[in-house]
């Protein structure tokens, strides 16, 4: 086990703190499946096991890991791009109205 | 080599940090997603080309069929079901991290172990794993397979069903969670100088499979309804998964990804419990989950107390007349689906001029942020939903609240009354405005267990019913009142 | 040099820019002088030589590195507290004060 | 013992995040500068105990001399030369960078190298410094030096030596960075399978002088009133010194350090200049530091134009019958150093009802955040010091705007005047007040050496002289009107 990978660890953590106190509760759904995609990173340990391993037994069990990675990863990504699509300023949103109705925002 | 891959795994890092910095800002936000797919793709294609790929076929139908599962679940999952999709995704992630960790001691106990230097390839024989490194892997296969166990007990109670604690739950966690710990213990010993690959492998699991009853006993006590806190911590418990699973194969890119899920996973768990006034350790242990919510809402289903009824043509017929209507969405709406019905309501009123906002609750709905995602996909723009802070101080001057398949958050009593099992939680003080329309199917309670006095206050109207129903009645109202 | 450093560097600096730009303009000056002392961390670069050098140049070299960035992290902190030692909220510094005064602060 | 050592600079550098962190507001700044050296403290002690002190007599006196000079400035220094102060530590941490870097390649060509690992100490003969290993040691100096004779250069302008540049500058600047860069390869040349000791210490001496020059002539041009954006600037790069030498030691605790400094002087680097409208580019070149400033002042010392002159006498009887009285502090309170008589004034005018606040422009003074310093030290509570943003709204609704030694950030021509130097950099819009007094001594300039519309405005009165005299008498004359 490596100190400077811990070193590492512990500066993450505390970016991952500062970065997300400043989101708005809005977003916190998109956060939430936007970083759990990111936990999908595991994916890249799946491929350095599958891809190396002569063991057949690793080979099948990093063979779960890798399928159940990459679901998470694309799934994951995929998802959050769907519901962030939806959110939209109010322009764009209703490209028919006239202008004088803007007044109703707050 | 390595160095560029190390290189390559930071720049997908700092891609992430960024997409996540950028995930703050709804205008942002969207971009932000994309910077950190990108920094995924990136870390992806350096670790396919870092190493030779001796099963090029494996690894490929492995990405293969993970990414058509990932595509089909993303496309075909309505909006109304995120919840639980992100519930399932996480639990993938944590499984696949306890695998990866596992498949690491078995490679390692397969009689080579190839290391790719600046010197070329070496193919070493079995380097014995050290305790260090075993302890490591019973971490990442603990938190990995809680994680995934836990998040399908969470999906299934977020896809409604009942899945209850039974009376001993609690002397079965702590005894399962002993055994776990005596199964890690046991692992790190098979470690040292002769490492003992095949006990090593039996110990793992044992470690598993308890970890695996450990993650379904220590959720389901917990409430229905807090499952978004559950899903939230368990979003960073993979991210922990991840991390750790970086030590065991010295990965820069999992040990800075993995940290950072787990601290923002920490810091959203700790925003939710806020907003619901509870510590996390009481929406753990089952506060009022389970028991009290079920035994609340038997209490509640009888009207004990008057309630004015209404019906949606006079709903219809006084907001059009109102100056600034303020709708309030809660659990309900996403229970009924209700979004584009009410915002095609909102809009009709809009164009006759009435002032029409949206009030959300930090806690309303099965998870934070839930009522704007669900408005947002109805096409509502984000300006007009107005958070809880904001929101409060406008109601006295409001004429019409509606509120929609929302309970607890508009309890009055969690403000005034110190006998109330919520009081001190933070509400939207919607009793402060002129009228109050609140539409549900019955005098049943939400999930708090607890009945409302805001419903028998004297600008208080109910309107029973379903909530995609009733507001297709106001349209349909509004629609014959308009002039032209 | 070492990879893993690099990573720990750019961690570090992407901690730094979330960190700083929370900072108002009325802590700018010692926002300053306190990470100006953090630089003096040289300190321990001017220990570790100064320690363990039997090499008289270098131990000479050193000992005026120690001595500057000892006076570097000593007075940038003390001077740091001097500064923020005047920033009392309005309560502590008129103590003598009336409490019906206090409805000239906007 | 060194996976202690690190643990303890990781447990130094959290303290100095979290530290860092709590400067970010008034109420928490003072604790969090406190955390911040006891994380120092554990990273000496840390450092102390790491390694077997061969020379302990030569540590602790380096340390206790430090300590006593270090102590003495911090103390003696007035709080009107705190830009002069930062200048010059900033200097002594970028030349300790240096010279720890210079250190270690001379130690490593001493003959001895030791290191201390799990199995006990090791003495190893000369570790050829490797071309990578050099070329880090050359960017430490080069950076450590330049910030070094950068600072002093800074140090003096902010003494107020008139340092001027001289015909030919930029050319030399030129000449001697391609020297630095000659001397930076020949040195990483040297390095590689024999390495040549006696070479690399000539092309080291050479780089540091070739350096020190460097620093001198990058920052002579830059005009005296932008030394603080220098001075940020140069701060950022004794950052980058540390982190640079943290490189050649392997030492995390430099580089996490180093990275943090290095990081946040850019960003207040960054937005000082976003404060005064102008690029970093047009800063370093000089933009209208020297040549404009002394132009502009010989230009601007005439009375073209009549302006409203009037006593202290006048603007005590006007302020006491205001409503509202808004001070606007500037570089020239700082000369002055009137601030304590600001103050006096501003209790007085308190006692009779009268609404007292401070404007304060981001680049008044002589660093950002010095006028609140000022005011800081004369007691004046930081709930009553505006921001420009807050405070521009409000001036329409002020009776009396006092502007005690401003000038350019009050210059209305910065907004109107397309054709005005300045035009576009954010100002106190003071114009919009009912009556404004100007305090200064004469009709010259203010910084950027052009004369100012707001003095020839009909609702503007000069009260010429130095500012704490003109305060003294308005102080004065207020006490004589005051009823008791
Ligand atoms: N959002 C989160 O992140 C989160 C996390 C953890 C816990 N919680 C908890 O969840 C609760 C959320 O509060 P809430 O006010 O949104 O919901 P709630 O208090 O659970 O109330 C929802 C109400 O919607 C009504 N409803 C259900 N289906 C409906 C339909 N089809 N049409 C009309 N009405 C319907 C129900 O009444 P009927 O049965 O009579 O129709 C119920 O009273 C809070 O107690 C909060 O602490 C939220
Ligand atoms: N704060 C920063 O971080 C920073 C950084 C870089 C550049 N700058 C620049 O510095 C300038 C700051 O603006 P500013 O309005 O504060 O100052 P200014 O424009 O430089 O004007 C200061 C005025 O104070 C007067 N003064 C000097 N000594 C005085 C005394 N003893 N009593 C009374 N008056 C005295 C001078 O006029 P007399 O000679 O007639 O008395 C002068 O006009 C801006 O141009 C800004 O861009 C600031």
């Amino acid at each position: 086990m490596d100190l400077s990978l811990f070193v590492v660890f512990v500066l993450a953590a505390f970016l991952g703190v500062e970065l997300i106190s400043k989101v708005p509760a809005t977003l916190h759904t998109p956060l939430m499946s936007g970083s759990n995609a990111i936990s999908g990173i595991t994916i890249v340990g799946a491929i350095l096991i599958v891809g190396a391993t002569g063991a057949p037994w690793a080979k099948w069990v990093g063979f779960a890991a890798l399928v159940l990675a990459t679901v998470n990863v694309v799934g994951g990504f995929l998802v959050t791009d769907r519901m962030l699509e939806m959110f939209k300023p109010r322009e764009a949103t209703r490209p028919g109205t006239e202008a004088g109705t803007n007044g109703t925002s707050s | 080599m390595t160095a560029i891959a190390t290189l390559a795994y930071l720049v997908a890092a700092s891609l992430f940090i960024v997409g996540l910095k950028r995930l703050a800002s709804p205008r942002t936000a969207r971009g932000g997603n994309r910077l950190a797919s990108v920094g995924m793709l990136i870390a992806v294609v350096a670790a396919l080309v870092s190493q030779e790929i001796l099963n090029p076929i494996e690894v490929a139908a492995g990405l293969l069929l993970g990414s058509a599962i990932g595509l089909w679940l993303a496309r075909t999952t309505e909006m109304t079901s995120m919840p639980e999709l992100v519930a399932a995704f996480n639990g993938f992630g944590g499984a696949a991290s306890a695998l990866v960790a596992g498949a690491e001691v078995l490679r390692a106990g397969a009689g080579t172990f190839r290391t790719y230097s600046e010197s070329g390839e070496t193919v070493t024989p079995i380097p014995d794993l050290g305790a260090g490194d075993l302890a490591v892997v019973a971490l990442s296969v603990l938190i990995g397979t809680v994680t995934f166990s836990g998040s399908f007990i969470a999906w299934g109670k977020l896809h409604g069903r009942t899945l209850g604690a039974f009376p001993g739950i609690r002397i079965l966690s702590v005894l399962i969670a002993l055994g776990v710990i005596g199964a890690a213990v046991a692992l790190v010993w098979t470690g040292g100088d002769s490492w003992r690959m095949d006990e090593a492998a039996l110990w793992l699991a044992v470690l598993a499979g308890g970890a695996l009853l450990l993650g379904v006993v220590l959720v389901l006590p917990i409430g229905g309804a807090d499952m978004p806190v559950v899903v939230a911590l368990l979003n960073s418990y993979s991210g922990l998964a991840a991390a750790a699973t970086g030590f065991v194969l010295g990965n820069v890119a999992l040990v800075v990804s993995g940290a950072l899920v787990g601290a923002s996973g920490l810091i959203l768990t700790r925003i939710m419990c806020e907003a619901m006034n509870r510590s996390l350790l009481n929406v753990l242990l089952g506060g009022f989950g389970t028991e009290a919510g079920t035994g609340g809402s038997a209490s509640g289903t009888g009207e004990e107390r008057p309630v004015r009824r209404t019906t949606p043509d006079d709903v219809a017929v006084m907001m059009s007349y109102a100056q600034r209507v303020v709708v309030v969405p809660g659990y309900g709406l996403a229970v009924a689906q209700a979004q584009h019905e009410v915002r095609e309501m909102a809009d009709l009123l809009h164009d006759e001029g009435v002032e029409v906002v949206y009030a959300i609750h930090p806690v309303a709905g099965r998870m934070p942020g839930h009522m704007n995602v669900l408005l947002a996909e109805a096409n509502v723009p984000y300006d007009q939903l107005i958070e809880m802070e904001e929101a409060n101080p406008d109601f006295a001057q409001t004429d019409v609240v509606l509120v929609v398949g929302a309970n607890d958050v508009v309890n009055p009593g969690a403000r005034d009354d110190p006998e109330s099992p919520i009081y001190g939680m933070p509400v939207l003080n919607v009793d402060e405005a002129q009228q109050v329309v609140v539409m549900k199917r019955s005098m049943s309670t939400g999930y708090a267990g607890i009945q409302n006095p805001l419903f028998f206050l004297d600008n208080t109207q109910m309107l029973f019913g379903d909530a995609k129903a009733s507001l297709k009645a106001i349209v349909g109202e509004l629609k014959a009142l308009q002039p032209a």
